[in-house]
């Protein structure tokens, strides 16, 4: 059986590709299809525990993790869509009228 | 469990843990989001595949059903509907700030997986639930979905307002404003 | 006015029933006011406060009276509504006994000060004012720290929440502990004093603050930082103030001379008086630290520290009603702009002569007593420091008479100066009580120290029993630790 | 003791009158007023002093209220009435009241004189706070008083700058003296616990000092002596009564010749058995008093400026009586002191006279002559100056060999060398102003024009409205007001020597006698003074005093000739061929300008640098500094490092990922 | 394996009623919101009846509620004092931003079926996240809440910079939604259970190991990210000036009560066992915020974005309190949160009362020179948001002065000197922007920029609410302390135990 911690680190380093996704993409849509990635990271990390530990909680966060990210990721493309009719464009580079 | 299996478990692990990282990364660096998606599509399934070793069956089903069968489409439709040309990549020009960050994300990774290495606190978890007490218990789909009902019935519940939510806001957010001039 | 006029009534009222030879606190009040931390209303007067309190309400009128005819003025009202919400704040935070009631009122007694520089202030009042508020709230805001402190200490010893400062008073500390409470509530007063080198608010403050509100800040504001360390710095931590007096005093002096030299070079008459505001606290300062060797502290220079206070209240008080005299005629305070008006203003001259002489501390005048005295005490406690702050006598004369020199003496050649009128009615009526007063604290020093004896006594030797009880437990806790 | 109260109180009620309710009112209402005060105080003083006599002497102390209690420190108002103290309420009030008359006369010119009078009452009474304390704070009371009045005084014609700044001198040269004054009232108070002049006199009487106590003494006679070097005028501080001339010529002959200057010996001679106790500040004592004597001296040789020549005669005076005290004569000192007031009072009024007859002008080469137009004030003049140079047997040659013999027998040949060149000096330059002034031609009138020398730049000293083109009158005599208490001071001046005839010639020294009983020599330090008991050959008391003598009539002779017809001719070419010399004396020795120069300035610098530099860059710059960074931390990250959703997520992985490495830290 | 069926009693109805009831009531929205009745007013009408009731229900819970709270649905929902305590605040300030968007000009915009339906379900959703055990409903709580407020301040009046404003704290708020899961997945890796207390226990086993202390620190940091804590804090300034200001003054008030009451849940009820790494790590941000936050508002030029600052650097006053929470002198702590909570909600309503009285369709972003000569124009006006940037500032005698020390007071019985020193030189950087709009107000000459704009509107609701606050500042700071104290205290009670 595959010790739970390996399933850990690949979490880790999925988590993190994700987290670079979200970082350094300027494609709005890019950055949310990262964060799915980093949500998937959780998820593994869920199953795997669940797994080692023997019990079900995890996979039922799972089932709640999917359906949160479903609800965003409906909420961001419409917002994606949003910004596009505004601005024609999903870089976030336009995003620049907030600061200081 | 004998070696065989054992053996055999991890290779699948680690095959499935390279494909997994590759694609992953395939995911965040390739240039046209369409292919983004694709790809992560395939790291769902792979993912999918990771958690049917684990015998979390209904999860690895639903992560194939409704993740990559429905989040992910939805995302090509976004990207289809809006047609968007491939990226320049213009996100990775590196000054210093990206730079520093990436190394730092990449130390927070290491520390991540140092922390993860600890290993499995002893004395923790009845492990009652075997593989054997998942069969006997009439299977993982059925146990999730009782523990779904009866102790996760409240945010279970609240997940349908969350839903339901979801949609207006999404109706909200995309409906076209006719008194609001276009930029 | 009718109001303040009440409250000096009220004030000579507690002054005449003042117990004179008892210590204690008198006029006491107490009500619980958050019972859940231990906070308490309770108010009392003692010998510290008793000069101080009768020192606010003789002022306020006097400055309203300042303000009178201008009455006709829509921004007057807020103003005077302000004035006394300022009154109570002094009031208040003199005769509060407890450390958080206290606290209240010291930092509340900012935001009227605030409002008063701010809106009826000079060119650059904006400056002046946010500066003035947050220099103060930032020391404030340390001591509430150490305060709390205190409070917690008190809470372990005894297991009872109380803020109230007799309680704390008996709150026994390692000296660790007592070195950086002392040190964050002397920083706190230290820049309301203002002490070298927490001076450099007062200077704007008082340039751009109007007439009145120099005078009040000059008057009484500045004495809460010297109360504060009386009150509080001094007797809640005796060991680290022994250990801390060579510091305090090291600035005092420093503020005195600084003071005065920098006093000297101003153009500006208010920045100048300003300075010597510096320069005379500083005397203050060293008279409230002047530890003997014994590790008893100085009655003579706590006499003349608290009897200085009171004074350059008066005496300072009424230097800047001059200069508003003049600046309210001629819309200048600069010296050049000045010279030969003991000419024709002779009144104005005497009583800015009179004035002067009390702040360079001429026997006959208040100033002489509170100086000499703080300086006996010091020398008997430091000779050399008393000797450095002697030069401060010296010096003070030095700004002091050029100040007279540059704005009475000399010819009176600018044509703008030779129309200028001597004192109306109404400034009579708000200079001549400062001016007799200067003297006759100068004359009956002891009528009014009688009053503040016992209390100055009881701190200086019960100091000294308190810090010897406590050496010697901790002393035995040493040996039990062995 | 209602009379003793009359007496301090009168003087004030005076001031008061004058100062508050008779501003307006006519200058005669007003010099009547002070005058009166006066006199009334003059005669309780009469009385007083009769009637202490009367008891024998004995000194008596009467308490007012308690003044100052703090701590274990008590100041009352008490007041002593003993043979010094009624001596010195005498001087004060007699000359004072003689003084008072004349400025009446010397006054006329102004519109208003209520508030000159009023400094001038007030000055009386704190002179006599001064003198009739029983402690040294009373006494410190009237101490800084009379530098107040003589501050106010000196400026009274403010509208002339300089006048003010000359009063400023005084009262700050003053304060620095009075420092002294004050640690010398902490060290004794530190010491004794008390400031009371019978209680310490009654400690020290008793011979029970230790060590410590001993050694104390010597600081606290040396800090008073600095106090009394300011009030005194005493090397190195007696910058400012040459300066002090700029006030009027009354209060000159009053507060800075009769009076206030002599508070330093008067001091001494009080606390003579603390300064007996301590024969190092004796030294220094004497030493300072003979330099300044001499030093002085000097000066005044070649001043043209008739006051300027009488301060600095003042200051050599003071000189003397400083010495006196130094080598333990305080009886003498104090003898002088009294002669002193007399003839140099006499004297300033004189010359007071004679500016007033020339309108102001002051320069003695612009005198001459006046000998025909003012017969009285020659005539009184006359006296004075014989009194002052020692001329027997006017008061000062009584008092002035009384001095320099205790300097011989007391500080040997070089002290007495040293007084008798001075004496010299003093011969020679008081025969001069006499010559210049009074003798030779009138040398105003064609000096029309020309109004002052350009180095005696104190010499005017009168106010914008006097008239400037009253140049040119022919001077003339005064009033009787002014001549009258004239003629009184030069019969005094002429007379009071007798009180003082020292056994050599014959007589029994009255004066000294009087003072005994004030003097304490505690037991201690009897052998060191045991010269002032012992008994010395009558001859070589003679030959110094002839000496001294012969000295005064060649330095005499010297100046009749050189200055009798006017200024000879031969004095411009010494001034040519000496001209170093002549320069030095002329500018005083320089003392001012090095003053200035290396003092004053350097401080005045010191404090625009504490002011511009460190007060304005570092202390407030670190205050303002605080801000200004805050507020460029807050500019420069808001615009730079935000915006962007991705710098914002930068930002939250960074900070997450330091939260980790604490985590991994701990 | 056994399974516990639910047994829905008619207390667990009456606990869980503000809920249900803001549920129907969103749902009634909807339906209203197709229908011919969709106007303003009807929409105001029931989003006020609703609130009020729910409101209501809540006080009324609050007041029967023995102190320990009841359990129902296996930890779902708990029925305790600080749950109704939190939700009523939540309602308050809902009730409150409500009746000024009645007022303003947003009014058209917001009272549509569809919004007040979002705006339903999301408080819903906080009511949710503040009153339960179990991490699993936390978490869809905090979504619901976030999803929707992303919706609400971003579209209900799209502009360039609400949309803007919405989709930085869409996707910062998202990538802070994966970081608190992928910490709730360590703590359950490690405690092998998703309940807080559960978890609380299991920690107790377990203690010091590495993968809770992993867990307790993403999940802390998620947290913060909604608390606004430096240097999670980056999204609010934007989000804050772009949304509008009813649901700015919604975001700095009820959101923060939500996370804040989750956060002393969780730490204290769950994270006990590590407290150490809380300790370090929240007393780390609040000195960054503390520190940061008051920095920065110094350069704004937009009141709002001011009050963003403003609002995380109070965060940090009180992540300096929920640090303090553990050890000797924690019992103290958790009162001076809530005590601070109230204090700061009652500011914050009446400041952006104020600030929305202010606004209308030309200028919808107030600055700080706008506010210019305010004084003249309208007295009363001023002189209340002076009470109230006194009171942010700390300064008594207003109630930010009392809770500052109350904070102070936790921090220190914990020995948290350097903190505090750090909240004092925060607390005086702040005082300097907070004077820099009085400096507008009362001591510039300069004609009002806005006053010319501004026809004083006739808003009767509006005056009550600022002159309620200004006497809830001045009385808390003054006189009555104690009873808002003791209730704190009592409330405070269901978690610490005492």
């Amino acid at each position: 059986m595959v010790p739970v911690e390996f399933y850990f680190m690949l979490a880790c380093v999925v988590f993190t590709m994700g987290l670079f996704g979200a970082l350094f993409r300027r494609n709005i849509i890019m950055v949310l299809m990262s964060i799915e990635l980093m949500l998937n990271a959780v998820n593994l990390v869920f199953v795997a525990a669940g797994r080692s530990i023997g019990n079900l909680d995890g996979q039922i966060m799972v089932l709640f993790v999917i359906t949160v990210a479903a609800c965003e990721a409906a909420v961001g493309l419409a917002m994606v869509i949003a910004l596009f009719r505004k601005y024609g464009t999903v870089n976030t580079d336009i995003l620049r009228l907030l600061r200081g | 469990m004998s070696e065989l299996s054992n053996f055999m478990s991890h290779a699948v692990f680690h095959a499935l843990a390279g494909l997994i990282t590759l694609v992953s990364l395939m995911v965040v660096a390739s240039k046209h989001p369409v292919k983004s998606a694709v790809f992560l599509v395939v790291d769902l399934f792979l993912l999918a595949a990771v958690y049917a070793t684990l015998e979390s069956h209904f999860v690895a089903a639903i992560q194939v059903l409704v993740y990559a069968g429905a989040v992910v489409v939805l995302f090509l439709f976004v990207i289809m509907l809006l047609n968007l040309q491939p990226d320049q990549l213009r996100g990775l020009r590196f000054n210093a700030p990206e730079a520093v960050t990436l190394i730092l994300s990449l130390i927070g990774m290491f520390i991540m997986i140092g922390v993860s290495v600890a290993g499995k606190p002893t004395g923790l978890g009845d492990g009652s639930l075997t593989v054997e007490a998942i069969a006997d218990g009439g299977g993982n789909t059925y146990l999730v979905a009782m523990k779904l009902l009866t102790d996760f019935i409240w945010p279970f519940e609240l997940a349908s307002v969350l839903i339901l939510l979801a949609i207006v806001a999404a109706v909200v957010i995309a409906k076209k404003d006719h008194k609001d001039q276009p930029a | 006015m009718g109001s303040s006029l009440l409250g000096l009534l009220a004030g000579l009222h507690v002054w005449y029933w003042f117990d004179g030879s008892s210590a204690a606190l008198q006029f006491v009040e107490s009500y619980e006011w958050i019972p859940s931390l231990g906070i308490k209303y309770i108010v009392g007067i003692d010998g510290f406060s008793l000069l101080l309190v009768v020192l606010t309400t003789f002022l306020l009128p006097l400055v309203l009276l300042s303000q009178w005819s201008d009455s006709e003025e829509p921004s007057q009202r807020p103003f005077l509504a302000l004035l006394m919400a300022l009154q109570s704040g002094m009031i208040g935070a003199l005769v509060a006994m407890d450390l958080v009631f206290f606290y209240v009122f010291w930092e509340a007694m900012l935001i009227p000060m605030y409002f008063i520089i701010g809106v009826w202030g000079g060119k650059r009042r904006i400056y002046a004012a946010t500066k003035f508020v947050l220099y103060t709230v930032l020391g404030s805001l340390l001591m509430l720290a150490a305060a709390i402190v205190l409070y917690l200490a008190h809470f372990r010893q005894t297991g009872v929440y109380s803020t109230s400062l007799l309680d704390l008073y008996s709150v026994k500390l390692p000296i660790d502990a007592q070195m950086w409470m002392f040190g964050a509530f002397a920083v706190a007063f230290a820049i309301k004093v203002p002490m070298w080198p927490f001076h450099t608010w007062l200077p704007d403050a008082h340039v751009e603050a109007p007439t009145v509100g120099s005078v009040i800040l000059a008057g009484v504001l500045l004495k809460m930082g010297t109360y504060g360390l009386l009150r509080f710095a001094v007797p809640m931590f005796p060991d680290a103030m022994v250990q801390f007096a060579p510091v305090l005093i090291f600035c005092g002096v420093v503020g005195i001379i600084y003071g005065a030299l920098t006093a000297w070079v101003q153009q500006d008459a208010k920045k100048m008086v300003a300075y010597s505001s510096v320069s005379h606290l500083g005397f203050v300062v060293i008279g409230t630290f002047a530890v003997m060797a014994g590790g008893e502290l100085s009655v003579e220079a706590l006499s003349g520290a608290t009897y200085q206070m009171i004074n350059h209240g008066i005496s300072t008080g009424a230097l800047f009603f001059l200069v508003g005299v003049i600046y309210e005629r001629r819309h200048t305070r600069m010296l050049a702009d000045f010279g030969g008006l003991a000419k024709n203003m002779p009144w104005f001259a005497t009583i800015l002569i009179i004035a002067t002489l009390s702040s360079v501390g001429l026997p006959g005048t208040g100033g002489f007593v509170g100086e000499f005295l703080i300086l006996n005490g010091v020398f008997q406690a430091s000779p050399i420091a008393g000797m450095l702050a002697s030069l401060g006598v010296l010096l003070g004369a030095v700004y002091m008479l050029t100040l007279c020199r540059k704005i009475l003496f000399g010819p009176l050649d600018n044509p703008e100066n030779k129309e200028l009128s001597d004192l109306s009615a109404k400034e009579f009526g708000y200079l001549v009580p400062l001016a007799v007063l200067a003297i006759v604290m100068g004359i009956f020093p002891n009528s009014f120290m009688d009053k503040t004896k016992p209390s100055i006594e009881r701190l200086a030797k019960s100091y000294k029993s308190y810090s010897l009880d406590y050496r010697m437990g901790r002393d035995m806790g040493h040996q039990s630790a062995n | 003791m209602t009379i003793l109260w009359i007496m301090l109180l009168a003087p004030l009620v005076g001031a008061v009158l004058n100062g508050l309710v008779l501003r307006k009112s006519p200058k005669m209402i007003s010099h009547l007023v002070a005058v009166a005060s006066m006199a009334v105080s003059f005669g309780c003083a009469v009385y007083l002093f009769m009637d202490m006599m009367k008891s024998g002497g004995e000194p008596k102390t009467y308490l007012a209220f308690n003044w100052l209690d703090a701590g274990g420190f008590h100041a009352p108002f008490k007041y002593i009435i003993d043979r010094l103290s009624g001596l010195m309420m005498l001087v004060v009030t007699g000359i004072g009241t003689l003084i008072h008359i004349y400025a009446g006369g010397y006054m006329h010119e102004e519109v208003s004189t209520s508030r000159f009078f009023t400094y001038l009452n007030l000055f009386v009474f704190m002179m006599l706070q001064l003198v009739m304390g029983d402690n040294l704070m009373v006494m410190f009371v009237g101490w800084e008083g009379v530098g107040l009045c003589s501050y106010l005084l000196i400026g009274y014609w403010f509208q002339d700058d300089n006048n003010a700044a000359a009063g400023m001198k005084a009262f700050l040269v003053n304060r620095i003296g009075d420092i002294g004054f004050l640690f010398g009232i902490f060290l004794t108070y530190r010491h004794f616990g008390t400031v009371s002049f019978t209680e310490l006199r009654d400690i020290i009487g008793s011979n029970t000092l230790d060590a410590v106590k001993l050694g104390a003494i010597g600081w606290i006679t040396l800090c008073l002596f600095i106090g009394a070097t300011g009030k005194s005028a005493q090397l190195p501080l007696y910058v400012w009564l040459p300066d002090a001339m700029a006030g009027p010529t009354p209060v000159s002959a009053l507060i800075h010749a009769a009076t206030m200057v002599t508070a330093g010996i008067y001091m001494m001679t009080r606390l003579n058995f603390m300064f007996y106790l301590s024969p190092m500040t004796m030294q220094v004592v004497a030493v300072t008093g003979a330099l300044t004597a001499l030093f002085a001296a000097t000066i005044a040789l070649v001043q043209s400026d008739i006051k300027k020549v009488l301060a600095y005669s003042t200051v050599s005076q003071l000189g003397y009586m400083v010495l006196a005290c130094g080598v333990g004569a305080f009886g003498a000192g104090v003898f002088h002191l009294f002669t002193h007031a007399c003839f140099k009072a006499l004297m300033f009024l004189g010359a007071g006279s004679v500016i007033v007859a020339m309108h102001h002008e002051q320069d003695m080469f612009k005198m001459g002559g006046l000998r025909k137009y003012m017969p009285i004030t020659h005539a009184v003049f006359l006296l004075g100056v014989l009194a002052i140079i020692g001329m027997p047997p006017f008061a000062g040659f009584f008092s002035k060999d009384e001095i320099l013999w205790k300097a011989f027998i007391g500080g040997g040949p070089i002290l007495w060398g040293v007084g008798a060149i001075a004496a010299g000096c003093t011969s020679f330059y008081m025969v001069r102003l006499l010559c210049l002034t009074f003798y030779g031609e009138h040398r105003g009138a064609s000096d029309h024009g020309h109004h002052h020398d350009t180095h005696a730049n104190h010499a005017k000293s009168h106010g914008d409205d006097h008239e400037h083109g009253s140049h040119g009158h022919t001077p003339h005599e005064t009033g009787a007001d002014m001549w009258g208490p004239l003629v009184i001071l030069a019969l005094m001046s002429a007379g009071v020597g007798f009180l003082g005839v020292p056994h050599v010639l014959g007589g029994h020294n009255i004066f000294e006698e009087y003072l005994k009983p004030v003097m304490l020599i505690p037991e201690s330090a009897h052998e060191h003074w045991a010269f002032l008991e012992a008994t010395y050959s009558h001859s070589l008391e003679m030959a110094l005093m002839g000496a001294s003598v012969v000295v005064m009539l060649i330095a005499s002779g010297a100046a009749i000739v050189l200055y009798g017809r006017g200024p000879a001719k031969v004095l411009s070419k010494w001034k040519a061929s000496f001209s170093g010399v002549y320069s030095t004396l002329w500018n005083k020795y320089y003392v001012d300008d090095f003053y200035f120069a290396n003092i004053v300035q350097p401080i005045r610098d010191m404090a625009e640098f504490l002011w511009a530099f460190i007060d304005v860059k570092i202390v407030d710059g670190a205050v303002n500094g605080v801000a200004e960074m805050c507020r460029f931390v807050a500019g420069s990250v808001s615009f730079k490092m935000t915006g962007s959703v991705h710098r914002h997520a930068m930002v939250l992985v960074i900070g997450l990922v330091c939260l980790l490495s604490v985590m991994v830290i701990n | 394996m056994n399974f516990e069926v639910p047994s829905l009693s008619l207390p667990f109805y009456g606990s869980a009623f503000p809920i249900l009831f803001l549920v129907v009531t969103s749902i009634v929205a909807l339906l209203l919101g197709v229908s011919k009745l969709n106007t303003p007013k009807v929409n105001y009408g029931l989003n006020l009846f609703a609130i009020i009731v729910a409101l209501g229900s809540a006080v009324y819970q609050y007041a029967i509620s023995g102190g320990a709270g009841e359990i129902y649905l296996s930890g779902g929902f708990t029925a305790g004092l600080l749950g109704f305590w939190g939700q009523g605040l939540i309602l308050f300030c809902a009730m409150v931003v409500s009746i000024l968007l009645g007022d303003s000009y947003m009014s058209p915009k917001f009272f549509r079926g569809e919004i007040v339906s979002l705006f339903h379900m999301v408080l819903a959703g906080m009511l949710t996240m503040v009153a339960t055990d179990d991490l699993v409903t936390l978490f869809v709580g905090l979504e619901m809440a976030s999803i929707g407020v992303y919706a609400l301040i971003g579209y209900t009046r799209p502009t360039k910079l609400s949309q803007e404003g919405a989709i930085k704290y869409f996707v910062l708020g998202s990538i802070a939604a994966a970081i608190l899961l992928f910490g709730f997945a360590f703590l359950y890796a490690a405690a092998g259970s998703l309940r807080i207390s559960e978890i609380s226990r299991a920690i107790g086993k377990v203690s010091g190991h590495s993968w809770i202390e992993l867990g307790a620190i993403l999940t802390i940091a998620g947290l913060s990210f909604k608390m606004a804590l430096v240097p999670f804090h980056m999204w609010t300034p934007d989000a804050y000036e772009g949304a509008p200001t009813g649901l700015t003054a919604f975001m700095a008030t009820a959101m923060k009560v939500m996370i804040v009451v989750a956060t002393i849940r969780l730490c204290e009820n769950g994270l006990d066992g590590v407290h150490g790494v809380w300790l370090s790590t929240l007393s780390l941000m609040a000195a960054a915020s503390l520190l940061f936050a008051n920095v920065m508002a110094l350069a704004q030029q937009s009141v709002k974005r001011m009050l963003a600052y403003s609002s995380i650097a109070h965060s940090g006053y009180m992540a300096l309190a929920l640090s303090a929470m553990s050890g000797a002198g924690g019992g103290m702590s958790v009162p001076s949160i809530l005590f601070y909570l109230i204090a700061y909600v009652a500011v914050s309503l009446g400041t952006f009362a104020i600030i929305m009285w202010l606004e209308n369709e030309r200028c919808e972003n107030v600055i700080v020179d706008d506010l210019t000569g305010l004084a003249k124009q309208h007295p009363r006006a001023a002189v209340a948001l002076a009470v109230f940037m006194f009171s942010l500032g700390g300064m008594p005698p207003t109630v930010g002065f009392i809770s500052k020390l109350y904070v102070f007071n936790a921090a220190l019985s914990n020995g948290l000197i350097g903190l505090v020193v750090i909240a004092a030189l925060g607390s005086t950087i702040s005082l300097y922007y907070y004077m820099r709009i009085i400096v507008r107000m009362f001591m510039l000459d300069s004609t009002p920029v806005l006053g010319a704009l501004i026809k004083p509107k006739k808003s009767l609701a509006t005056v009550g609410i600022v002159f309620v606050s200004v006497l809830i500042v001045i009385l808390l700071g003054t006189v009555f302390p104690e009873p808002v104290m003791q209730i704190a205290r009592k409330t405070a009670g269901e978690v610490t135990g005492g």
